[in-house]
Order: structure tokens, then C-alpha cells, then sequence
């Protein structure tokens, strides 16, 4: 018999930040999708590492290195049954979503990429999936072409396959998107990039957190994703691959750890993973990733997105009825995240006048600029939810955007 | 609205926000400078006709959030009429006070700029109040 | 008036993983070059911040975002008088002194070595000072050179100098040796690359935690180190450049955070210290590194060299009585590192069975393989002391050391 | 010695470290292996002389720890006479048993390699006395 579900915000006594003032003021998280927040769990995992399991990885033959090992190597068979990944030989460990993004940049630019070969990424990425291929496409003499958003922000698979030729070699998609929330249909996107023979690149870093994630079912050649952003700690990022690639590719970084032997002036390098983790690991923060994946999975993944998405709904209920307010994006499946201007007020002052209430939201362009030419405004102001969050917090925060609305036109 | 707020955005600010001076283009403007503020993309052209070391006029243009087109506004009201010597101390003078959190001293003799300080305490808007200044200083630059 | 100096081994207290056994014995850590334990003053702080500053910094306007950057950009401050650095916009954060190096090797490539220059590195330096620029000199048509050892591991400025020529454009060299502890005259060596115009790239991950470190005495223009072996958190490094240099690198992982401005195919970027930090920072890791730069400078770095260097000097006096022991590399000033060899046993044994009485020690080739073949053996076994070591538990060291050779032989 | 110590270099183990049998080339050898140890940078090279599908002679050569040359030695002594199938279902078995930590059930009528046993518990020093294992296999696939 399986428990009536308990709402989940009543997590929130779990997470230490969430149950303090900020300058005197009960603090109404809303930026979850640039940090989250992390659970006492997450946090003890994290101290008991630095106290218990504080030396080097794979070198150290004493206890204490051999226990950190052992605990270090169990987080990559943990992101295995996160993402449903097959072969914990595919987890590399990196310091979050941009590294692990650069890192495929570079090694598959190197190994797949010739000149007048195409880059597919789309108009909705955040810059840390369009920046690193355009200097590698630059490099490799190859071409970035952009799959075009419709003026709601909107991805259709038509656009997108109408960019695909014989010529594209990768394509670089979020699975959602950190300014509308939107999520992209990555499993037909990875059927597209199979029929033209392109790799497929997803950036998970906003789904993962939110929904029940499977590497197979998608049907994806790699997966990138940050533990900061998935109640984990900062410093650590995944990126995920098919063993039959990763095998193939050059590394990236060099230096310890990933060498097998060195010659003056030649190396010759480790098998996967070790061939992309060159240098001191996070140890203690790879060990507390393992901690965040097991909270969120004794939780289950299922629940929140159940009752994330319910939040979600509500949330846009709510902000329609504030005068003046403009909900960006479409209608669709998408991550708890939300994207809305306020007509005659800047969202940075939004931003600002909300901090004043204590209520943390984000404003500018989350890191997706080109997105906004598309969508026609200059910035939005972001919020982004969790399970942790309540209708509670959203009313308080309509209300003050009622009162911003007045003060500011 | 909280003390912290309402010093941030005082009554003079957002006077200025809501019906800024000189907003438009400047017709006749020997001078021109654009800036833009990387944290947001927002951007200000400050434009002003300068004869014989004196400042005739000054508007502003742009795209920007209630510090910057109230503090741009005022700058438009503040140097009009100075010469250029007097526009460059004031701007030193308010760029130095502002980007410091309130260690420094009070300037004098600034009148209603004074309304900016609250930014002081916000050293992530602090940018949104001095781009207007910062332009202006590119621009008396160039009358040297 | 200045108090008597204590015996800083009373620090242990502070040290939370060095006051608790380990498989039911006590721990006596000897491998602090590997990653030095932590204070608890640097736990605590770590811990604050995930609680208390856990947001995105420079991005957010809201206040936990704000006082986070505050927190954040203070530990440049603090890394500049750890190091004597001129101007925090030279202090850039990379995850360790591999991050580092990867970073100067891949940019410095590309602004300053052209096909036919040559990049000069040491025979002593550890792998991630040869590596990267092993990749890069091949990738530029530049050569590797290396400034060879004798056979007790020392440099000498002319073993050095006779390696330079007007082609030489980098030397890359440690500031300390991971494996005989020697330090070098990289003063010397700096004035030398001046005199043929190359850029010095200083290795100081494991002099920085032993002593006081002047870059605008040593006269380098690039100085790496780690954080974790300092004190610190894992994920964390500096590189220290010279902001004349720095402001005309191009960057290296793109993304969010060192971009002005991203347009569908080309992107600007932000000035230094932003331009090469791509990417979520370790927030919390970097806040820990300032807590223990505090507790170092509160124990003071002249007082701690001062106290190891008089431990090393008593530890090769009890090493050189055990029976068949050999201390590797020569006298001369040196951090508290130091290798050796026992005759006919394996140096992984040796480590092995010092496990087995809770002394954890280092054994193999650390990293260090081209500088093995000068030296003669196959390998070594590894002490590294830090100031909460004493000569009691070298003492213990030895008395093994003497059984083991017994049982092995 | 403490217990743990002792299970990991058995007499056994001491006594064919020091004193190992079948070191050094094997002059009328049909086949052989050398693998290195990335950790330590340790090698092995097994020699064997295979007719008619046995074993005849088998040594070893190389620079190795303790356990390294004690599981050679062992290695050596135990194929010897055995046919290369024999000799192939021993190392799988093994490796197998070595390779797992300490869930894997004991295996019958290994004799004297039982005392290999310890590594189990050391996972970074496993590979110190399978690499002479790994080795026998590859060369066991040249003889089918
Ligand atoms: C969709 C998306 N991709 C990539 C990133 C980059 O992640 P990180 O900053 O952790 O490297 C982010 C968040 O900043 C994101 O929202
Ligand atoms: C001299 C030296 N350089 C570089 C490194 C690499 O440092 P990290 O592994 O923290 O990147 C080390 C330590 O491993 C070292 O001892």
C-alpha cells in the first residue's frame, strides 16, 4: 500500500537557507533555477565527507583514500539510476554544465567536426550551449546555424528540421528551457539528429531537477546537467555519454589522474572516465551529489513534478490577475520556471523592489539573449519554483506586483 | 513600501522615472557618447551641444531602468549650462560618492543628485545610476 | 610585545579528520601534499555560506545574491595579500591548479606561440605542468623543451638557461617539487625568462601552503595553486596573473557569466578577472578558501615555515636510521616533502602496510614519471608533513619502517 | 603485523615474494604477455611453452610489489601441466573471486591461491595481483 501523497512543501523544514531571515525578512525563494537551495542531508553528506573521506581519489592506497574512492566511484553508479544510464563508465564528473558543455565542444569538434560541417543549437539556449560551439565551430572551420523560435519563444520541430542537412554533425538543445520553462520534445529531436546522422547534445541542467529523466528513452548521444542546481552542492556537473563515443574522443584537460604514462614530450591517456577528469577531484562534493540524488529519489521524481507542475498552473492563475502583467512563452509542457514583464517597469527595479519584501526573484536575460530578440522585449523578470515553494509565497508575491505596478507608472 | 526602498528609490527618483527632462534626441548636439550596461543590456546616449567650453544643452536616450533614466535625467538638468571643467568635477565628484559603499563622505553643493545615494547599498544597481555619469566623462573627454 | 610561539602541532585540535581513528586506529596523515585536511574554521565558514550566501553571484540583484558577490569578491582581496598580489583584477578562479595550467597553456597558445617557438618546462614538474603544454606546443607546431635534472632530482640555473633561446616564449615551472619537496630559485628563473622575453607560469600548489609568497618578488607573471591543499575546500584554484597580460588573453571555456553580449554567431566578452570564469562559481568553496587563507595568515606563514622546516630536519635524521632506507633528491632548501626508497621492498607495500598501522603515506610515481628516470627508481615512497605533524609520529613512521623491511625482506 | 595486514601477505605469500619460482625468461617460451599497471607503473611479462594444446612451462619476468610477484609465482606453479582450458576456467575463476569484494563465494580446489584472498579488501592493490591473471588470459586467447 503505497501513502497518500504529503504535500511537499512541508520540505521546506528540510533546507536550512529556506527557514532563515534575509535581512530580517522571511525569505521567499524564487530563483531555483540559478542556485537551489540545499537539504541539511546534502549539507551533513557534505561534512561528513570532508571529515571522513577527505583525501585524493585512485591514487592513495591507505584507508582513508581507498573509503573515499569507494564512496566517490558509488555517486557515478547514483547518476546512472538518476538519468537511466546504462554504463557508469559514461559518468564523467566535471564542475557543472558549462565545463561539461565546453568539454564536448572541444573533444568533439576535434574528433567529429570538419571544415563546412554544421553545428545545430536553437535560438533558446542558454549561452553556455551556444558560446562553446561557436568558437569551436569557428576553430573547425565549420558553420553554427540557429533553429529559429516562433515570437512566443516556441521550438517547432518544422523549424528545426528544416536547419538539418547531410552536414550537421551535432546538435546542441536544452531539454528546458531556463527562461520560459518550456520543454523541448528532445526524444523526436534525437530521432531527427539519428536520420541525418548528427550527435545529440542535450542540456539537461533545467529538467533534471523537475522530472524523472531517462538518457535510453530520449534516445541521446550525451546529457549535461549541474549538481548545484539539483539541491547538490556547487563545483560538480555531469556530463553523461554513450560509452561507444566517449571511448573514441580525445580529452580535454590534461595533466594528473588522466594520463596512463608520461614521456617527455608524448602521453598516452586513461580509458573513460578517468581519460576527461584530469586534476584533483571535488571529492566531497561529488560524494554530496550522491546525497542530493538520494533525497530527490526518496522523494521520487514523479511526486514533484506532479505537484510542481499543479504549483505551477496556480502560479500563472495568480500573475494573469496582476494588472499590466504579461506572461512570456506558450502554453505546453513545461519546468516550473516563468518568464513575465510588467508594463512601465523596468525588471530590474521589479527585481529589486521584491528584494525589499524579501522575496528573490530574477530579472535581465537569464543568459539567453538570443531568445529575447525573438520573444520582442529587452528582459523579463524570472521566477522559478520548486516543491519547496507554496500558493502562499506567489500571493505574496502578486500582491507586491500589484503595489510595484502602482509605485513605479 | 520598506525604509530600505523608499531611500533607494526616493520621491526625486521616481519623479524622474515617470516624466524625465530632456528625453529625445538633441538636434543640434556636438557631442554624442553610448554606453551600455552589460549586467541587463540596458543602454544611455547622453548628447549635448558644447560652444566655446560651455554646455548649452544635454538630453538622453535609451533604454533603461528607473535609476538610470532618473539619474540620467538629472544629469541632463544638472550640467546644463555649466562649463565643461565644472560638468567633469561634478561627475568625478558624484561616480567617486557613489561607488563607495558609505565610507565616503557626503559631497556638497550637488543639490537634488543627492537622491542617488541609495544605490550605495545596492552595489548590483549601482552601475544603472553611474552609466549616465560614466558616459558623460567619455564625452567631456573628447572636448579636451 | 610579541607572545613565545606555541608548537603549532597543537593545532591538530582544529582539524576534525585528524581527531578521529580510522578503522579503529589513530590517523597519522603524512600525505598533505595529495590534499591537506581541513580546520574547522574552514568547515564552518563552508557550511555558513551554503546556508547563509548560497545564490548565483553578480547576476542577481536581490539581497542573498548580493551579499553572496560581496563574500565572493572579498577572497580576491584575500588572495592578493596571501600572495602579494597588486590588483584583485588578476586573481582569476579556476577548480584547482590543472584548471589553471589547462587554462595559461590553451590561451597563452594562442595569443603569444607560433609554429617553430618553444615552450620550456622542468624534468621535475608534476604531470599537469607538462601535459597541457605537451598538447598545446603540438597543436601550435611549437616545441617542448625540458631543462633536465641530475641524478639527485636538483636544477640548476644552467641545466636551465642552457635550455633558452629567443624562441623560448613560456617556461612553466614549479615553485616546489611534489616528490623530492626541492624548491626552486624561481627568482633566478624569472629573471632568466625576462632576459629572453618569455612569460614565467609558476606551479605553486605545494609552496603556497608552506610558506610566504611574494609573486612580485619571485617575479612571475602567472602563479597557480589549489585550494585543497592549502586548507581549503576541493573545487576551488587561482591562477594569479598580471593584469597587463590577462586584459589581452582571449578566453578559454566560454559561456554564461564572461559574455557581454551574445549574437547568434559571435559573442563578446567580459573584462578580466569575468572573462575566464565561464559558469556557475563554487560559491561556498570559494568563501571556504578565504577562511582558511585567514587561518593561515593568523598562524602566520613565517611562523609555519619556520616550525616545518624544523620537523623536516628532524624527520630525515630518524629516516636515515632506518636499515636499507634511502632518501631521494639533495639537501637544500625545501618544503616539508620527502621521498625515499626501502631496500627491497615495494613502495606500495611499504604504503600498504603503513595503512595497516594507520599512517598514511603516498606511494608510486606522484605524478612526477619524467623525473623517475633521472632519479633511478621506479617509484618512492612519499611523506608530506604540515605543521599539526610531530616528531613522535615520525618516530612511529620509522619503527614501522624498521619492521616492515623485516618482514618483506 | 595486525590482522588485516596479515590476511593480506600471508606466509604464503611472504615466502613466494621472496623466493619466487619461475622467475626470469623462459628460453624455449611459444608465447607471451607483458601488461603494466597504470597506478604504479609496475609491469609483468608471462612466458609460457604450450604443445598440444598444455601447459609444459610457464614463467614470469618484470618489476612488481609483493603481491604482483607472489600471484605470478603462484600463477606459474599452478598451470603448469594444466591444458590451456584448464588453465583458462582457473584464472576466469580467479579473477572473478579477486575482483569482487567480499560477497563472492569461495572458490574450491584453487589450493595455495587462496591466499590471494586478502586483496579483496584492498581495491586499489586488486590489480597488484590480477595483472599476472589478466596477462595468462591474453595469452591463452593466441593459443585457440
Ligand atoms: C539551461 C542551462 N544550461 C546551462 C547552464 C549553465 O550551468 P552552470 O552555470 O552550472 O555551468 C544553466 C544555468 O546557469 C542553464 O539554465
Ligand atoms: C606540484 C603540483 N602541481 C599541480 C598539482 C595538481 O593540482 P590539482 O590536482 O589540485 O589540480 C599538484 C597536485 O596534485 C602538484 O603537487
Amino acid at each position: 500500500m503505497i501513502a497518500a501523497p504529503v504535500a511537499l512543501h512541508a520540505r521546506r523544514a528540510d533546507f536550512p537557507a529556506l527557514c532563515r531571515p534575509v535581512n530580517g525578512l522571511p525569505l521567499i525563494y524564487l530563483d531555483h533555477a540559478a542556485t537551489s537551495q540545499k537539504p541539511q542531508v546534502v549539507l551533513d553528506a557534505l561534512m561528513t565527507a570532508y571529515v571522513e573521506r577527505c583525501a585524493n581519489v585512485h591514487r592513495g592506497v591507505y584507508a582513508l583514500s581507498e573509503a573515499a574512492t569507494r564512496d566517490f566511484e558509488a555517486v557515478r553508479h547514483k547518476v546512472c539510476s538518476l538519468i537511466d544510464a546504462p554504463d557508469p563508465r559514461g559518468v564523467v564528473f566535471t564542475k557543472g554544465t558549462t565545463e561539461s558543455l565546453n568539454l564536448l565542444a572541444h573533444s568533439l569538434g576535434q574528433r567529429f567536426v570538419q571544415p563546412g560541417d554544421e553545428v545545430l543549437v536553437t535560438q533558446l539556449e542558454h549561452h553556455s550551449n551556444v558560446v562553446p560551439w561557436q568558437v569551436m565551430a569557428k576553430q573547425r572551420g565549420a558553420t553554427l546555424v540557429v533553429a529559429p523560435v516562433d515570437a512566443q519563444g516556441t521550438l517547432s520541430l518544422d523549424a528545426l528540421s528544416r536547419k538539418l542537412s547531410p552536414k550537421t554533425k551535432i546538435i546542441a538543445c536544452t531539454h528546458a528551457s531556463n527562461v520560459t520553462g518550456a520543454l523541448m520534445d528532445v526524444r523526436s529531436i534525437c530521432q531527427l539528429g539519428r536520420q541525418v546522422g548528427a550527435l545529440t547534445v542535450i542540456d539537461g541542467a533545467q529538467a533534471i531537477p523537475h522530472l524523472p529523466v531517462s538518457v535510453q528513452e530520449l534516445g541521446c548521444d550525451f546529457y549535461c546537467f549541474s549538481a548545484h542546481k539539483l539541491l547538490g552542492p556547487f563545483g560538480v556537473g555531469v556530463l553523461w555519454g554513450r560509452t561507444a563515443i566517449l571511448d573514441t574522443m580525445p580529452p580535454w584537460q590534461t595533466g594528473g589522474a588522466m594520463v596512463l604514462s608520461v614521456r617527455e614530450t608524448e602521453s598516452d591517456y586513461q580509458p573513460i572516465p578517468q581519460r576527461f577528469e584530469a586534476g584533483t577531484q571535488a571529492v566531497a562534493e561529488v560524494i554530496a551529489l550522491g546525497a542530493a540524488i538520494d533525497y530527490l529519489q526518496g522523494i521520487g521524481l514523479p511526486e514533484i513534478a506532479k505537484q510542481e507542475d499543479a504549483l505551477l498552473q496556480q502560479a500563472k492563475q495568480c500573475l494573469r490577475k496582476v494588472p499590466g502583467l504579461r506572461l512570456l512563452g506558450s502554453e505546453g509542457p513545461s519546468v516550473p520556471v516563468i518568464s513575465f514583464v510588467l508594463d512601465g517597469v523596468h525588471p530590474h527595479d521589479v527585481a529589486t523592489a521584491l528584494s525589499a519584501e524579501g522575496i528573490a526573484v530574477r530579472a535581465g536575460l537569464h543568459c539567453a539573449e538570443p531568445l529575447f530578440s525573438a520573444l520582442g522585449v529587452r528582459g523579463s523578470v524570472r521566477i522559478s519554483l520548486s516543491f519547496v515553494n507554496t500558493i502562499e509565497e506567489i500571493e505574496r508575491l502578486c500582491t507586491s506586483l500589484v503595489q510595484i505596478g502602482v509605485l513605479f507608472r | 513600501m520598506n525604509a530600505a526602498l523608499a531611500n533607494l528609490y526616493q520621491e526625486v527618483i521616481l519623479t524622474h522615472h515617470r516624466k524625465p527632462h530632456h528625453f529625445g534626441p538633441l538636434p543640434d548636439a556636438t557631442h554624442h557618447v553610448r554606453l551600455v550596461n552589460p549586467l541587463c543590456g540596458d543602454e544611455v546616449t547622453i548628447s549635448a551641444s558644447i560652444h566655446h567650453d560651455a554646455i548649452a544643452a544635454c538630453h538622453f536616450e535609451g533604454h533603461g531602468c528607473a535609476l538610470c533614466r532618473a539619474s540620467a535625467s538629472l544629469l541632463t538638468v544638472s550640467v546644463r549650462g555649466q562649463s565643461v571643467q565644472q560638468a567633469r568635477a561634478l561627475g568625478q565628484t558624484l561616480l567617486n560618492f557613489l561607488q563607495h559603499e558609505t565610507d565616503a563622505q557626503e559631497p556638497e553643493g550637488i543639490g537634488d543628485l543627492i537622491a542617488l545615494s541609495g544605490v550605495r547599498e545596492h552595489p548590483s544597481r549601482r552601475r544603472c545610476a553611474t552609466l549616465p555619469w560614466e558616459a558623460l566623462l567619455h564625452l567631456l573627454d573628447d572636448c579636451a
